[in-house]
């Protein structure tokens, strides 16, 4: 393992306070239990809190800001954080109107946030995140993983939060924007926790996994690796399917196309990639007329990609393109 | 059981989760995200580290401050999982107030359906149920029975390693396996590898 | 080699169009000559046109926009581009008050944006970025080489070039952040250039490559993996020998520090980077005032990591902060 | 020379690019950035690809279009450098408008002048001017002489190889490798040699 680190206990409250000094002018980092707030506590209207295990930056905290969240609670590397940093959080960023979770779909992020809520004492709600279409065969939506859509169900609800809507208006439209949402992933390499010091998974030199997780989960399948519209081919089609197993119509809708990286793709793959996935997607009718191209919702070192597409409408359209300033994400402002 | 048992217990699964490091580590690996060693070591140490304040303490406060603290240090699935185990046993021990076999049987019990109850899951999911609720059952049967200590820890054992070999063969409809379809067959669930160890090592205590 | 690439010799383009697609609103694509444009073309302004070799993604194209470039001219993946590209971007983009060439200090790029510069029908200036400072005991320019300090250079330039500046003042501009500029590169993995198939050095597990170049160009030396705080600490130390050398005193000065990843880094260890880095220039009376953290400047898929200190000036400044709107970076609008 | 040797020189001069690739890549890796044989590949084909209407050129117009392709399709240092090779050399053949040895002496070294003065640089800075300013003085001489071509092309061939080789213990003061101070010494430098062999093959022709 070579990575740019000191003491593997440290990586994370290093990279966090580098994180916060960073970005001093938008956000606040509370250390023990850990969570980042905005810098300006926002008033009067849904406090939305995100977070997870570390190691998808910039996800939660590249996201808290004007338009998106207020506070994110960061785990260790890809495990859960612990009720006392959501309880703590909250008490922060409390604003009068109640607290929504945005939660990736896991057990342990579900079980944590859930403790947390159960005994939070202000009015909460949660928008689950389970956008990842990799697994399939599966009547459990417990299998069904939130990865890199969460990240435009937290612009759209933060969006409208802003707008001083109530709790259940911030749950219905994140419910409305996951559902409308799938994505799917694919490793070249795998990561390595920086605590376990070696590769999660073996993957050879011709090999490739298709549907990984963000966390180096097996996907759906060991795959042979092959030309990249090949494999863009196999995501595009998955997420299809998808939609069209959720009943939702895709010919001659309007689309939001991101197409993420997962930590060391470069920006020149991600765009060949997104050129393979555009054309594809409108040979089957759908209109990509929303873009993102990047690495926002990562998995540490991971070589690797994952298409997301959501479906928009008019409402979807609105919140995604207010204004918005966090660290990983601003327009408008 | 008594607070410097829980002590002693403390020190034991501390012991057997180190000693199996890399077994842990390549079972969530396998069919997890890698990290279930790191969080139950990092949730033994922090027990271990809190052993004095635990010594001076009734049982069943030792047993909910350990889940508290579980709670907060371990995160990811297995932390408020193993926490509702600590904090269910505990209100039992609690009510009853003995220190009867049929009593930590009980609360044993307990300990496992608050699991069952936070997870949404049951016997048969590969998971750490899979070894629970078989131990549960056999401890408060065997309890009934007036077993002795000795006769239930063996037991136990016994047990808590059939369930642990049973998740091998088995398809994950919960925790984070549970995307993998048929990929998951083959592969012991790294958490019901842990619970079987930690019940060996505490049965081990009890000879 | 593992990438997600078809034909190695169709990278380029498709990469190129991916982006021009993902960014439709921003910019204009034009194949053979290959160059990109401000989908708006802009009046009455020095033209800021910049390029090179591909691979460096975001640079140079993901800086075209308001505030910033007009065009770049992408070339084959480390490869400068051709003088037949610059042409045809000037012709496209000069918008009556000249062209401003920003140029990475590199034997190729210079000798072809000199010779499109010789046959240009408009008046034009060149400023050359030099802020390397891995290459030490060298008299000679010629091995300074120009990296991720870049960035900051186009950025300021452009938005002098927006206020209606002429062709002689930005290019001062321009030479004065270049000067006041200095970055140093750390390796921990080579990087593949696509035509190649394998690696550009040979890096074993325990090695890095200080002062690498961005296109994995060999640095000072090959030194022993250690902490991230120890490597930080000389490359700080590099950066401010680099100041003292050039004359240019640093206790109680303002910076903008930058902590650009160089393709394979993950965010996680670039602001842990960055929180050392930012702690040790304190130490040294360096006010770091502005940051950027992120893939500014990479270098394919090399793992890896380079820091750039600039001195701000009250110009600089309001340089750097002024609204920009490109696809790599934006703000205030 | 008239055109249908440039023809067979661009054949010729594909081939030995080819037929070193590895030797040309591991040159660039070394004390580069990788890319030499790519650009030299990549402009060998386009020439090749010219064959047939370079055949119906003047010499003059034929080395001139090839100077202006080179320039518009390798990019880098070579690519600039080159094509003002083809351009200088082109402009004294067509001043003196004939077809003796001592024009084309002259001619190359035009030729390596003009790459002088677009590179700035001269003999010793281990660039690929290490093979051609050697290589031209010899030529001009040896036409002075009136050697035959037999006897030159025999000279060069060796002028040129000796010129690659000093390459070798030189610091580079030009181009990409001017950065690594003493650690380039020890390696060749790739442009020199890619120029050594295209001189080779040239020479080869002419026996
Ligand atoms: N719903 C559940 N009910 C019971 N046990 C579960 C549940 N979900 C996960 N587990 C257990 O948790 C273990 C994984 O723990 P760990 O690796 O620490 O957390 P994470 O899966 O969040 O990384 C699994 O092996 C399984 O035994
Ligand atoms: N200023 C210069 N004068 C003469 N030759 C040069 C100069 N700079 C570079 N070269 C030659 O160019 C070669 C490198 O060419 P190439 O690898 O194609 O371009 P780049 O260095 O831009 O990647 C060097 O080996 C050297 O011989
Ligand atoms: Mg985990
Ligand atoms: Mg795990
Ligand atoms: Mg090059
Ligand atoms: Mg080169």
């Amino acid at each position: 393992m070579k990575k740019f680190i000191n003491k593997v206990d440290d990586v994370l409250v290093e990279s966090l306070s580098g994180f916060a000094l960073a970005h001093s002018d938008l956000v606040s980092l509370n250390l023990d239990p850990n969570f980042i707030t905005r810098k300006q506590k926002a008033t009067n209207k849904v406090a939305i809190i995100s977070g997870g295990g570390s190691g998808h930056e910039p996800l939660h905290a590249g996201y808290i800001g004007y338009g998106m969240l207020d506070a994110a609670c960061p785990g260790h590397v890809f495990t859960s954080p612990t009720p006392d940093q959501m309880l703590a959080a909250a008490e922060a960023v409390h604003a009068e109107k109640g607290i929504l979770f945005i939660i990736k779909n896991y057990a342990g992020d579900v079980m944590n946030f859930e403790m947390a809520a159960e005994i939070l004492p202000f009015e909460s709600a949660t928008v689950l995140t389970s956008d990842d279409c990799a697994v399939v065969n599966s009547t459990y939506t417990t299998g069904r993983r939130g990865v890199a859509g969460t990240v435009i169900v937290e612009k759209c609800v933060g969006s409208l939060a802003e707008t001083g809507a109530d709790l259940q208006a911030c749950k219905t439209l994140g419910d409305k924007v996951n559902q409308r949402t799938s994505s799917i992933g694919v490793a070249l390499t795998s990561c390595t926790v920086p605590a376990a010091g070696r590769p999660t998974f073996d993957i050879s030199e011709n090999e490739l996994e298709m549907g990984v997780g963000i966390h180096g989960e097996p996907g759906r399948r060991r795959e042979t690796m092959r030309e990249a519209d090949a494999i863009v081919q196999d995501m595009v089609q998955a997420i299809l399917e998808d939609f069209a197993a959720k009943n939702l119509a895709t010919p001659n809708t309007e689309a939001l196309l991101l197409v993420n990286g997962l930590g060391a793709t470069p920006l020149m793959e991600l765009y060949l990639i997104y050129n393979a996935a555009a054309r594809l997607f409108s040979e089957h009718g759908i209109k990509i007329t929303r873009s993102l191209v990047g690495n926002y919702t990562t998995a540490l070192d991971m070589a690797g990609t994952s298409l997301t597409l959501c479906l928009l409408d008019d409402e979807i359209k609105q919140h995604w393109d207010s204004p918005v300033h966090a660290a990983a994400l601003r327009w408008g402002m | 059981m008594n607070s410097s048992f829980i002590v002693t217990a403390t020190t034991a699964i501390q012991n057997t989760i180190l000693q199996h490091e890399s077994e842990l580590e390549s079972l969530d690996r396998a069919i997890g995200d890698g990290d279930h060693y790191i969080n139950m070591k990092r949730g033994a140490q922090t027990i271990v580290e809190m052993q004095q304040e635990l010594a001076t303490l009734a049982p069943d406060v030792a047993l909910n401050k350990i889940g508290m603290k579980l709670l907060s240090t371990i995160g990811g699935a297995s932390g408020p999982l193993l926490a509702s185990f600590f904090m269910g046993m505990a209100k039992i021990i609690k009510e009853k107030g003995d220190t009867s076999t049929a009593t930590y049987a009980s609360a044993f019990s307990a300990g496992v359906d608050t699991i069952r109850q936070r997870g949404k899951a049951d016997i048969g999911e590969k998971t750490m149920l899979d070894v629970l609720i078989p131990v549960a059952t056999q401890f408060t049967a065997m309890a009934a029975q007036n077993a002795s200590p000795k006769e239930i820890s063996t037991a136990l054992k016994k047990t808590a390693e059939q369930g642990m070999l049973s998740t091998k063969d088995l398809i994950a409809t919960k925790g984070r396996a549970a995307g993998l379809g048929e990929r998951a067959i083959g592969h012991i669930d790294p958490g019901a590898k842990s619970c079987q160890l930690m019940i060996e090592a505490v049965c081990n205590l009890i000879e």
